[in-house]
């Protein structure tokens, strides 16, 4: 059962009053995108066993989506961020580092 | 292999079953295999005893990194149907379904297959639709089910409240040859099998990484050293992106939580297998009288085996609203696994962008009651390097070219 | 025999006698009574059968591990299988039945499974049964399943109610032993919000029993004067009758607290569930003591040590007037003196041990008790009740030194750390051999969201057994000092000795007599053979033999079991491993977990402004998403059909009203909201002029159709977008999550107004002649042209007119203020009296809009359905760029010419379709099923017509107007023609009147 | 012109707590730039409150100003003027990019009263409401809807849902303040 803290109105939220919405930084592939482009877009997904950046919408509550850096083998939250980051902030990078020195980094 | 019989049981009785030999071997890894199949639950098994069955390959190992049938064959609800929508799903579902019917006898190993009859109710004007649908379908892919009406629910299921209040049973989508067989058995029994034939099982043998030269599988390394292989099978549900990045692909799956629960052991109190989509909720009697219950998975990707205790909630909800009466039953036992959720919920088997390393994977909720199919079919997949018909839909690039097989659309969520 | 003793019982009011019932005999205990002791009270020593061979059972233990002592409680609605008589409090009138016995529980047919028991081993059933195939289908398969279960199943709906609540806590304290309390307190002083649970109604846990004394007072005293101090804090919170069930992930807890299951018919939530999120949970959680492997060790009369204690001090019930002890460590010594102190007699202590020369074994020759060292139990006598046990040297083979006659064997095997809490979210354990036990491993802590550890053991829960340890562990935990840990003055213990079977050197036959899963009947030797045949992982071990899947969930049984299999193996025990622990710790009944969620608040119920007029009316009910629509409205005798008939005719030919109020209406504001609808639509929707409608498409990013409805320009930066009934919350989310997350530089505001507004249509030939009559707004077709909107005062409430039309007909949909849908719908029933009106369901909807060709959401499109595939074409842009779904719609199977396009279909013989019916093609697919080429997605009779309509996908459909095809319905074929898919009125006049 | 009513007509319970549908109160949807200055004028015009920040809630005479998001407001004003009020804010921010809706009708208005108030809150809604001071609006979920609910006195605690399932809202909050199952330990 998740607690996450919504970057847009500081509640801790827990999971019920969230709407999980999968992989994070997914770039939109559209008309004139290459048939491989556009399904990697769609469905490909890094899906990792260990550091993960996904989207999440505070559903029941302000409404807004965010962005959370997670690690899917232990659940650990290392920080949630604003849904606008084209990719994760140094911030929530160093927090990452901070907890799992021997990860790859984000790619 | 020493043959199983009640004649077998009685003459070991009378010398306190001393002279009971292994179910299945437990060798050393050998340097090189025709084919490794990475993973021994029930898929890798199967499809491990269907490539010496079908097509004489008996120079194979299949790896598991923990325990044979460790993963989802021994965490799921046993439940096993065929009444699906597409004609692809329904042709490999039926599949898996009537070798089920005779797979005790063909393994001499009882996996106690108990087709008592499955039922989904419908519940609103669509999912009536959706299910009459489905019957039609089914009629045309020789599969037998019927959609059939409320009193005849009622009858079949005398514990069922079909009144709603919120939603009243308006009828069901039956298959009276569903039901369900006992999951660790399917296992045990594909293993010895497989053992029989000369087979390596190695249990404990964790897969750390996918040796690969001029695009073509060459072999793996593992926590017992290194293998090599002629082809590769990655069968390992709820880490088939894991397996897949050592392969160097990326697969269109997400690792979700799927719990299930049981109850006390009660007398028999329902004699077929029930699921209630609109509600979602599932629910059929073991053999040790547990009421066994599942539910929808959770949103998240999820590594773990631990999943959230609302969904819980959520399915318990449903079923005590259906039947009343279990209200003051207890949840005895949870548990968690790990599905592969595909982007059109059906499953893949497939070549994979990596020379003769193969998939299977993404099935989903749907994994246990494909079993024999599923291993049928990617034995045919493995051995002739291209699918037979019954995987030729299920290919990997079926996503790009938007060639889906959505089974949800049934008003249906697959288990 | 067992009985009540004169005096003593600390937990029990002598002054309060209760009545009670087993197996229909009326029977007496006291208030503070478990039901277990009230029985035993009584000599009950047979409490029920166990699972696989029907053997007698008693009571083994006197707490929540109990495995056998189970029966049914109560009668009627408040029946429940499965009850622990050990947790259970006993009260007035308690009807208990005894389980899995028949006829009666003391001549039991199922029993003569017992004699066949040599035939009976571990996983028998998968080694037979399977020939011939048809006697497991007819034959074995029908009995299996008949001998499932031991409770009975409850025949009545339940008649209580249950609810659940949300806590949140700093330090949450499971456990309300002295352990629990010592860490409470010092967790307390450092002014953290404290929550204590208790799973029993009584403080204090075993110490009292185990006469241990704190800080110089009985463990009594200091508990009830913890217990007050804790009380006193603001910072604390103490709850009893309340057991931890499971602990999830980031701090989550799930407790049962039993609020009246003592107090049974009181107007009270029988349970409550709470769902804690705790900063961090102290485990105090006690350990439980493990039965020894010896054979007829489950005969009834065999209890656990502790529990034979329990019953003396805490109900003053004896268990046997002639009590053997049997154990591997000093603390079953205890039990020895209690008894003897009660007057009890112990013929003898049977000590494994070669030496027993502790502090308690001197106390026990003190008071002149035979203590046997390095003795066993080779075999109990007895049948439904222990008459003797035979002696043995535990090092040999169980030759019999002498017999021991008595009624009752205490036996304790040591004890096992309840370590559940802790491993159930992930903590792993190590192995402590000194005392055979699993104990928390701190460096392999579970961790919480911030990634660092969360559960912590405590006192003996985290392997400190002994009183003195137990205290300062346990205060450590709460974060006090050393300094201040309160110190408990017990008799010191000599190691234990662990014995995993007893004699050593048992035979077979000894051994296929030795219980480790008393209530799914598993034996030592069971646990041999599965290692033997290969199933050497534990978890295979306890899948083949079902060891540790009873009720009880290996509580009593697990270590045991791994032990053996270990030796089996010849391996070490941390080299097994233990199965995992999972949720619950003890089972939790169905109806707390569901709650308050029944009936009608099962689910959330939707109502319209107008819902109660509707089932005023008569309304037939149809579940559309949380809502509820009326189907139609039945007049007199009519069936719901005949109603539907009437209600098109009607309509058609003088007026109907409809409900559409459930109609999603999102506000769509901005600068650049026009270019927003433009993605969002497949259509154009930034040239529409102000005041206008237009009908719009959205299908998802992989290019499925996903919803439809009417957009309306209502300003120059401001748009309303109709959505389906279903479809306004997922839509509405749908555009936020595209404007937040990937055109969050536009400016574009939404606001979901679906509720704001009640929306009626008004439908048919005299539509117009209401609208006038209700007055206040010029509806001429000059001043109002069909697909254009207009706002004012409509019978004196506020409102905004649509012409529109999803019928056909002449229609307009008025939406006013809910606050007025009522008012407003009631006026048009006045106003249209007199010219036909009656109000229409969503069914006779259907049937119009199918009249007409229109699709539906969810009956044309089903997920896999693009427009293109729907003759929709003119409703997407060839000029626009891009659109959500447009690459998608690209793709080659989507640009297939196969493909399945929409069509009319019609029966040659006037029939109605049946729903969902295919067309097969010629031949069958390479898996061999019937090839096909089409399908009906709607079908309806059409009283309009006078004969069935029906839409369809069809390969090709379009190019084959004209064509019959044959649809199979159970094996009838039935030829229909494809048609255009507008049946009515095609020229559209009819909607521009 | 017809009475407008409310979802409930005023409906109540008592309970160790008291349960009451508040009846009619004026909401208006005000999303927009919350940095701008001709906002929050528009909003102290229009509720004589000054701005609210994260998650919190003025209240002046009867109106009140509530933060629900970033970019979105919750103004509380009486019935009778909402329509007004909004089209006020409307013609005040015509020069930039905002958006005032009424959605008076949209809601329903609930207030759970007496000392106990928190424990039928409790019941339905995953709040700390130890740690919910006066003067903070939380959203969040009232068993299966979405809600939003504030210390609106001392011992009182307002909740707000959408209209169409304040019946559903009405029963768990009565049936949450039934008298005997007051959370507080025996």
């Amino acid at each position: 059962m998740l607690t996450l803290t919504c970057p847009c109105c500081g509640v801790a939220a827990e999971e019920t009053e969230l709407a999980p919405g999968g992989e994070a930084h997914l770039k939109r592939f559209g008309p004139g995108a290459s048939d491989e482009d556009f399904e990697g877009y769609l469905f490909a997904r890094k899906n990792p066993k260990g550091v993960h950046f996904e989207r999440w919408r505070h559903a029941m509550g302000c409404g807004k989506w965010f962005l959370a850096a997670r690690c899917t083998a232990t659940l650990e939250v290392f920080g949630t961020y604003k849904a606008q980051s084209p990719e994760p902030p140094p911030e929530i990078i160093a927090a990452i580092k901070a907890r799992r020195p021997d990860w790859k980094g984000y790619s | 292999m020493r043959r199983y019989s009640v004649f077998a049981v009685a003459r070991e009785a009378l010398r306190f079953h001393a002279g009971w030999g292994r179910a299945w071997a437990a060798p050393e890894p050998k340097r090189k295999y025709d084919v490794i199949v990475v993973g021994a639950g029930g898929h890798g098994l199967a499809t491990a005893y269907y490539l010496g069955r079908n097509f004489g390959i008996r120079n194979v190992a299949v790896l598991e990194k923990g325990w044979l049938g460790g993963g989802n064959t021994g965490r799921n609800t046993t439940i096993i149907r065929s009444n699906y929508l597409q004609d692809p799903s329904a042709a490999i579902y039926e599949k898996a379904r009537s070798l089920f019917e005779t797979l005790s006898q063909e393994l001499n190993y009882n996996v106690m297959f108990s087709p008592r009859g499955l039922l989904m109710l419908a519940q609103t004007e669509h999912e009536a639709r959706g299910y009459k649908r489905t019957v039609h379908a089914n009629a045309l892919q020789g599969v037998q089910t019927e959609y059939i009406d409320a009193a005849r629910v009622k009858a079949l299921v005398p514990i069922i409240n079909i009144e709603g209040p919120r939603y009243p049973v308006l009828g069901a989508l039956y298959q009276a040859r569903g039901g369900t067989a006992r999951h660790d058995a399917v296992a045990w029994a594909y293993a010895r099998a497989c053992s029989d034939m000369g087979m390596d099982i190695i249990q404990n043998c964790e897969v750390t990484g996918v040796r690969s030269a001029g695009g073509k599988v060459q072999g793996v390394d593992t926590s017992r050293g290194s293998i090599d292989c002629d082809k590769l099978a990655i069968v390992v549900a709820g880490n088939s992106s894991v397996l897949a990045e050592m392969a160097g692909f990326r697969l269109p799956i997400e690792s979700l939580a799927l719990q299930a629960l049981v109850s006390e052991p009660i007398k028999p109190a329902i004699d077929v297998v029930v699921m209630a989509n609109t509600v979602h909720g599932y629910m059929s009697q073991s053999d040790k009288g547990e009421l066994v219950i599942g539910g929808g998975t959770d949103g998240f990707n999820n590594y773990t085996q631990r999943g959230s205790w609302h969904h819980v909630e959520e399915t318990v909800r449903a079923l005590v609203e259906t039947f009343p009466i279990i209200s003051r039953l207890k949840m005895m036992r949870s548990w968690g696994g790990i599905v592969d959720m595909t982007g059109d919920r059906s499953p893949i088997l497939s070549a994979t962008p990596l020379g003769n390393c193969f998939v299977n994977c993404g099935w989903g909720t749907g994994g246990f009651k494909s079993i024999p199919g599923s291993g049928w079919a990617m034995a045919e997949l493995i051995a002739k390097g291209a699918p037979g018909p019954l995987a030729a839909e299920f290919g990997l690039n079926r996503f790009r070219e938007g060639r889906f097989i959505d089974e949800s659309v049934a008003a249906g969520v697959a288990h | 025999m067992s009985t009540r003793l004169a005096t003593g019982g600390r937990l029990i009011d002598r002054s309060k006698p209760l009545s009670f019932t087993f197996d229909g005999r009326s029977l007496g205990g006291f208030a503070g009574d478990t039901l277990a002791a009230a029985l035993l009270a009584n000599d009950q020593m047979l409490i029920g059968r166990s699972f696989k061979y029907h053997r007698p059972r008693g009571i083994l233990a006197s707490g929540v591990e109990e495995p056998n002592a189970l029966v049914g409680l109560g009668q009627g609605p408040r029946f429940e299988p499965d009850q622990r008589t050990t947790t259970t409090e006993l009260f007035a009138g308690a009807a208990t039945v005894s389980q899995n016995a028949w006829p009666n529980l003391d001549l039991d047919i199922g029993a003569l499974n017992n004699l066949a028991y040599r035939f009976l081993p571990a996983g028998f059933y998968y080694k037979t049964f399977m020939f011939p195939r048809f006697a497991w289908k007819h034959l074995f398969e029908p009995v299996v399943r008949l001998s499932a279960g031991i409770g009975r199943v409850p025949k009545d709906r339940d008649a209580d109610r249950y609810e659940q609540a949300y806590d949140f806590t700093d330090v949450l304290v499971v456990g309300g032993g002295v352990a629990g309390l010592a860490a409470a307190l010092a967790a307390a002083k450092g002014g953290q919000r404290v929550l204590v649970l208790e799973q029993t109604a009584h403080w204090g846990g075993r110490a009292p029993v185990d006469g241990i004394a704190i800080n110089g007072m009985p463990a009594d005293a200091w508990v009830a004067e913890t217990v007050a101090s804790l009380a006193a804090l603001p910072n604390v919170t103490l709850r009893r009758r309340t057991m931890a069930a499971g602990v999830y992930d980031h701090g989550y807890v799930v407790a049962q607290e039993a609020v009246a299951d003592h107090l049974p018919g009181a107007d009270l939530p029988r349970h409550r569930l709470w769902r804690i999120r705790a900063g961090r949970i102290i485990a105090a959680t006690g350990a439980i003591e493990r039965p020894l492997a010896f054979a007829g060790n489950d005969i009834p009369g065999v209890m656990l040590a502790s529990a034979a204690r329990d019953y003396v001090v805490n109900w003053a019930v004896s268990p046997g007037d002639r009590t053997v002890i049997v154990t591997n460590n000093d603390d079953a010594y205890r039990t020895a003196l209690a008894l003897h102190d009660a007057g009890l007699v112990v013929p003898a202590i049977l000590d494994a041990r070669a030496k027993a020369a502790g502090e308690l074994p001197a106390l026990a020759r003190a008071r002149g008790i035979r203590v046997l060292e390095g003795r066993g139990i080779a075999r109990v006598k007895g049948g439904k009740r222990v008459k003797a046990v035979e002696v043995c040297a535990q090092a040999g083979e169980g030759a019999v030194l002498e017999t021991i006659a008595c009624d009752c064997v205490a036996m304790s095997g040591g004890f096992s750390p309840v370590v559940h809490l802790y491993s159930q979210p992930g903590g792993k354990l190590v192995w402590d051999a000194a005392n055979g036990m699993f104990t928390p491993d701190p460096a392999r802590a579970p961790t919480g969201a911030d990634g660092k550890p969360f559960v912590t053991c405590a006192g003996a829960a985290s392997g400190a057994l002994q009183a003195a340890d137990a205290l300062a562990d346990a205060h450590a935990a709460g974060g006090g000092e050393a300094a201040q840990a309160p110190r408990a003055e017990a008799a010191a213990e000599a190691p234990m000795q662990p014995v995993w079977m007893m004699p050593q050197g048992a035979p077979a036959k000894l051994r296929f007599k030795m219980w480790l899963d008393f209530q799914n009947d598993v034996k030592v030797s069971d646990v041999q053979l599965a290692a033997r045949e290969g199933y050497e992982s534990v978890e295979h071990t306890k899948r083949y033999t079902t060891l540790g899947m009873a009720s009880d969930q290996g509580k009593m049984s697990n270590i045991n079991g791994l032990a053996i299999l270990s030796d089996a193996l010849g391996q070490p025990i941390p080299a097994t491993g233990t199965t995992t622990f999972r949720p619950p710790y003890a089972p939790i009944s169905f109806g707390a977990i569901a709650a308050e969620a029944r009936g009608e608040i099962f689910q959330p119920l939707r109502r319209t402004p107008m819902h109660d007029w509707h089932a005023a009316a008569g309304a037939h009910w149809e579940p559309v998403g949380l809502w509820r629509r009326p189907y139609c409205y039945p007049r007199g005798g009519e069936s719901h059909s005949q109603a539907v008939n009437r209600e098109v005719t009607n309509t058609r030919q003088n007026l109907g009203l409809l409900d559409a109020s459930t109609l999603g209406k999102i506000l769509v504001k901005g600068p650049d909201a026009g270019r927003f609808l433009d993605m969002l639509y497949t259509g154009v929707m930034s040239s529409l002029p102000v005041g206008k409608c237009r009908y719009g498409l959205m299908c998802s990013e992989n290019g499925f159709l996903i919803d439809d409805g009417v957009v309306v320009r209502l300003a120059d930066d401001a748009w309303l977008c109709h959505t389906t009934s279903g479809g306004a919350d997922r839509i509405h989310a749908h555009m936020e999550d595209w404007l937040q997350c990937e055109w969050w530089d536009w400016q574009v505001y939404t606001a979901n107004l679906t509720e704001q507004f009640a929306q009626v249509a008004v439908v048919g030939p005299n539509a117009r002649k209401l609208l006038e009559r209700l007055g206040g707004i010029d509806v001429s077709k000059e001043a109002l042209p069909f697909m254009a909107f207009t706002e004012g005062t409509l019978a004196g409430i506020p409102a905004r007119i649509f012409r529109i039309s999803f019928s056909g007909e002449l229609s307009y949909e008025v939406a006013i203020p809910a606050s007025h849908g009522l008012a407003f719908w009631k006026a048009c029933l006045a106003a249209g009296a007199d010219l036909g009106l009656m109000p229409y369901g969503t069914e006779a909807l259907h049937v119009m809009r199918a009249e007409k060709g229109f699709i539906m959401i969810g009956d044309e499109t089903d997920g896999t359905v693009i427009p293109q595939d729907l003759g929709l074409g003119w409703a997407i842009s060839k000029k626009m760029p891009d659109y959500l779904g447009k690459r998608a719609q690209e793709r080659s199977h989507m640009t297939n010419p196969e493909r399945w396009k929409l069509v009319g279909l019609e029966t040659l013989d006037g029939s109605v379709l049946p729903d969902g019916v295919l067309a097969p093609a010629p031949g069958a697919n390479p898996n061999g099923q019937r090839a096909t080429q089409g399908r009906v997605t709607s079908t309806y009779f059409s009283p309009t017509l006078g004969c069935g309509i029906a839409m369809g996908l069809v390969r090709r459909g379009p190019e084959r107007i004209g064509e019959v095809l044959e649809f199979v319905a159970a094996g009838k074929s039935i030829p229909a023609r494809i048609c255009d898919q507008v049946f009515y009125d095609k020229s559209g006049e009819k909607q521009n009147v | 012109m017809s009475e407008p009513i409310s979802a409930l007509a005023g409906k109540n319970a008592e309970g160790f707590a008291r349960v009451s549908e508040a009846g009619l109160q004026g909401m208006i949807t005000l999303r927009g730039n919350l940095a701008s200055a001709a906002l929050a004028a528009a909003v102290k015009a229009a509720t004589g409150c000054a701005l609210p920040g994260n998650r919190g809630i003025h209240t002046k005479a009867g109106k009140a100003a509530a933060w629900m998001s970033p970019d979105e407001l919750l103004l509380l004003v009486p019935y009778g003027e909402a329509e007004a009020t909004a089209a006020a804010l409307e013609a005040a921010l015509a020069g930039e990019h905002a958006l005032a809706a009424n959605v008076s009708d949209a809601r329903a208005l609930f207030r759970v009263s007496g000392a106990k108030a928190d424990q039928v809150a409790m019941k339905l809604c995953p709040v700390d409401f130890a740690r919910l001071p006066q003067g903070e609006i939380r959203r969040t979920r009232a068993a299966q809807v979405a809600a939003a609910l504030w210390r609106s006195a001392p011992d009182e605690i307002s909740l707000v849902c959408f209209r169409s399932v304040a019946g559903y809202v009405f029963d768990l909050l009565a049936i949450s303040a039934r008298t005997g199952s007051e959370l507080a330990p025996a």
